[in-house]
């Protein structure tokens, strides 16, 4: 199974009580409590954790202060990744749309903004290339996370 | 004592507010959204009444709405928190001629300070020192560029209405004046109902310190000592310490005569705050006066072992401040920090939404929380994102500084991202340890130190929950997984 | 500063003393009893070792286990806690000759003021008013009878090793005195070890009042203010406040004097307590000192800013007071209750176990938890039944009753009986209320008031169980049960 | 059904959305929030509430800074509660037995001593009345509410 999560993507597999990581095997202890997890340790040093599942293919992991979310990777997943700045990174309003499909653009440049809450937010465009797809248009409603523009 | 307490808000500040009411032995009552009905702050009132459907402005900053609710509620006062209508002449005067307490300063206190640019003048006539700036000769875009030019770049522009960052911009260039007018003028008429704006020098790398005042019918009016708050993130505050670093007792003195000095030359009542920017020369200058309870108020609650809101409430009914802050006998102890937890991305700052899985507070000597959430809360984005505050004392600087950090590590916050990561980097950071900081911190912060937690953590943390333990069963040992040799992912 | 630091003990002194060491960059290192395995505290600590299975005698009353314990570790120093091995010189000792760092008193301190026959004659010799009773010469059966005909009834019987009120009994007639004896010395046997037990007048109602002391190992000792402890049940204390309403500025003087000599006398270095019994002329006697930091430290912290455990931590580790505590610059802020938590019977005292279905402490200004559970959390009968402590700051006697008040109604605890009720009880009973009380306010309590919430809420409650929602659903509104009249089930 | 819980008895029965207590209706309204009870209004009062399941037959409420266990009540948890004091109120060792089956008792008199974790624990005649049964033997262990001594 392919685990991703924030800055990394892992092949790990279950075999019997050892997991292999992308080929190598790993050595931690999981300590439950009431059945839920609340340790893991690692090379002898311990970590508290805390994990929620979230729905059928993804848990959240609290651990030192800050949450992940880790998820089985699927190839949609990883497309939406390799996306990068262009998808909403908020709920909100389309305000504007700068570029049409074709369009050459420049890195750094504004592609469309983004409102919600009185606070805007320009879409940039990540690096050099061409507009293939402008998912949405002004006054267009967006969730957070929707693909807003495709750059190749 | 009055019965019943309104609360017009919603938040971490409405259920702090309710708590004092309940310790004074006053019922508070709330008001929600109907899209906040399943908020965590309605249920910690006695009763709470409907505001109908809609966005703030129909609802939390709807004067009618709330003033039909304080009526049906039978209420005896209401207390307006920060944000919202806390800073609205109407709503007090409304309040008022209902016969209610209004927990808050005179209507024409709040609108001699709410005009930014009323204020600065007449400050200047009460001789306290204001940034250099436009006045209210200069209206139109025009005049406005024209006194751009006299006071030279880089300069802010701001919302005479405003307050608390919201319509601000720095202007680099002359040229970036019209657009950085027409976005503010936009930005104010939304948000405070006035396209008004003025223009103040652009002070590098300020120090931004306030002065907690209190004023008395009876025309006492004294100072609860300063807030440091240079510690910002696009112009807004989130975290706040006491006593600030760049103060010594003699500047602390005159920066404390002038905010008591401020406060009584617009004939202050209740609590407020006076603030200043301080710059690296040790000037300081007169910014604003907020007419209302700061989000940061419980650093000086800490220091000074008091109760700003059982304070607010006890002068709002008439009562004289008490005889030990008139006589100067107050004397702040130890150190407090505040840290705003806010549901927003570390590093981008945007606001983030979802539903809270879990939320655990830290505990233990030192730490106080004042949250408005609690674990299954939902969170939007249609309102502040502020979460939680989380208010640490210790004996000296150094201290509450370990302090907080422990209190951050313990938080468990799962299902919607927090500021906390930034606020945990800005505890580590140099400038903030060491005390000589000004409102560029976080934008000078050094990227996020190396991950310290094993990113092979987070996978076990997940992995474990394909192999659930059985309902009920309970494994009082570590399972060994076999293999024991060291990993970490490739980022 | 030191690398690590063994906290020899469990609950929620374990936590409390672990988050001081995080706070420092110290790595708290725990022990746990096997039947500990899964506790709160464990999961608090970097590292925790197994003192393997038994009942607390093997476990955490076991110096070769702890001692092992600590040369696994690796640690450079052991905080006891209080309780168990805290007041041992057996383990202070042992910990020292490992050339570790003892957070605690010397070993001759813990011995000299551990003896409390012993201390009584030196605290005598020091000048210090002690209580009348039986001394050294006393020690059979048969010369405690003798000496009991001469104090009169009623009267103590106590163990000599003793402290906590454990092992003592009253004797209301002469002819109980040698059953009282056989269940002291019985007791005194399993729970310190010794038999030795001694007579002390009983004086009646008197006011329990203890202070904080600090020595150095220069030399210098200060006391910290006091701490009223008379809110007790079966001579334990369940409430501790400061400042004390019995002490005048004269009083409080006198006997921090005594407190601070006493101390003195035996060459005290660390934290210790000294307590008294106070009369109703207001004569202060010598009661006993306890050579480790006591339960209810947190309200000295908290009315004077400070982190005692630190402080034990720096002294232990060479350094000198505070030149502000030396100088008597020290002034406690505010007024400070400590709320003992039990898990126990409210009216009967009887231990209560079973498994905290939730534990959801309060929030808020004012407000400290100090748990060592938390929801989900196994409560046995075998150790203290000490849940948590809840302290609280308000800036005056008053206001920090209603605080408490609040805070306790906002204590979410199922699964579990406590003592919660009586709490409530003490707070709003009006000797409490008014400060003039005694050791014996809480069997004087006036029996519960009418239970202030209709029982058909706990039966709608449970009901509404009957008809679950959908998992995922939410519904936004009240579900109206549609007839609407009152009802109330009888009792 | 038949509830009970500290101090009370009460016959409930949920007809459609009335429920009906001892033979009375009873308006209250209950606010779930995320499927979990939250509130309880009664008579315009509102108490917030805490609700969790204890097996299949029980309930633990919290309201007001207590807790309360309320369960279905059945033949024999209506017996023992009838016992009163003659249940162990803790885990622990039988340590005495001052009565055997068929003495006479008065009301007050010590029956046996239990102890747990160094306290000790008389068990006490409730009433007047003759011993029916004694459950327990020195030595043995009991659990807090089991039955020990039965008096008529």
């Amino acid at each position: 199974m392919k685990l991703e999560s924030g800055g990394f993507t892992a092949d790990v597999q279950l075999d019997g009580d050892t997991a292999v990581i992308d080929g190598r095997s790993v050595a931690f202890r999981v300590t439950r409590q009431n059945g839920e997890i609340v340790e893991v340790e690692i090379q002898g040093r311990i970590f508290p954790v805390r994990v929620v599942r979230e729905g059928r293919r993804a848990a959240q992991v609290w651990c030192a202060g800050r949450g992940r979310e880790v998820r089985e990777a699927s190839a949609s997943a990883r497309a939406r990744e390799a996306g990068g700045d262009l998808l909403a990174p908020m709920p909100g309003v389309v305000r504007r749309v700068d570029v049409k499909a074709g369009a050459p653009v420049t890195r750094g440049q504004v592609l469309m903004v983004l409102e919600a809450m009185k606070m805007e937010h320009a879409i940039r465009a990540p690096h050099d290339g061409v507009v293939s797809k402008v998912a949405y248009g002004e006054g267009d409603l967006v969730e957070a996370g929707a693909p807003l523009v495709e750059i190749t | 004592m009055i019965p019943s307490l309104l609360i017009a808000n919603r938040g971490e500040i409405a259920v702090r507010v309710a708590r004092t009411a309940r310790e004074m032995g006053i019922e508070p009552v709330g008001v929600y959204a109907e899209s906040d009905a399943d908020s965590y702050h309605v249920r910690q009132m006695s009763r709470a009444f409907s505001l109908g459907q809609g966005p703030a402005l129909e609802t939390y900053l709807s004067v009618p709405k709330l003033i039909e609710a304080a009526k049906v509620a039978g209420v005896r006062a209401v207390h307006p928190g920060y944000g919202f209508l806390s800073e609205s002449a109407a709503f007090a005067r409304a309040v008022k001629e209902l016969g209610l307490f209004w927990i808050g300063p005179p209507p024409e206190a709040i609108e001699e300070m709410g005009d930014k640019l009323a204020a600065r003048r007449r400050m200047k006539e009460a001789g306290i020192p204001v940034v250099p700036g436009s006045d209210e000769s200069a209206a139109d875009d025009e005049a406005l560029a024209r006194k751009a030019a006299e006071i030279g770049v880089p300069l802010l522009v701001k919302a005479s209405a405003g307050g608390g960052g919201k319509g601000m911009s720095r202007v680099d260039r002359l040229e970036d004046l019209p657009e950085a007018l027409a976005e503010a003028r936009r930005i104010a008429q939304v948000a405070f109902g006035s396209d008004r704006v003025y223009l103040e020098r652009y002070l590098d790398k300020p120090r931004h310190i306030e002065f907690q005042v209190f004023g008395d019918r009876f025309g006492s009016v004294v100072h609860l000592f300063e807030r440091e708050c240079s510690v910002q993130r696009r112009h807004q505050k989130i975290l706040e310490e006491t006593p600030s670093a760049a103060l010594d007792p003699r500047l602390r003195e005159a920066m404390g005569r002038a905010a008591a000095e401020a406060a009584r030359a617009v004939g202050y009542v209740g609590a407020g705050t006076v603030e200043f920017l301080l710059d690296e020369r040790r000037n300081f200058y007169f910014l604003e006066m907020n007419t209302r309870l700061q989000v940061e108020h419980p650093i000086t609650e800490e220091t000074l072992g008091l109760d700003l809101v059982r304070s607010q409430i006890q002068i709002a009914l008439g009562e004289a401040l008490p005889a030990a802050w008139r006589g100067g006998k107050l004397a702040p102890q130890g150190h407090a920090i505040e840290l705003r937890l806010n549901a927003e991305d570390p590093v981008s700052f945007l606001p983030r939404s979802g539903r809270l899985r879990l939320f655990e507070p830290p505990f233990g000597p030192g730490i106080r929380v004042d949250a408005g959430v609690e674990s299954g809360s939902a969170v939007s984005v249609e309102y502040d994102p502020l979460l939680a505050k989380l208010i640490v004392l210790a004996p000296d600087r150094r201290a509450a500084i370990e302090r907080a950090r422990r209190a951050l590590a313990e938080w468990v916050i799962l299902g919607v991202e927090t500021n906390l990561p930034l606020l945990q980097r800005v505890l580590e950071s140099r400038p903030f340890v060491s005390g000589r900081y000004a409102t560029d911190l976080v934008e000078q912060l050094a990227p996020a130190a190396a991950e310290p937690v094993p990113d092979a953590v987070w996978i076990a943390g997940a992995l474990a929950l394909s192999a659930p333990v059985a309902e009920g069963e309970i494994p009082r040992k570590p399972e060994p997984w076999d293999e024991a040799s060291g990993w970490r992912a490739g980022a």
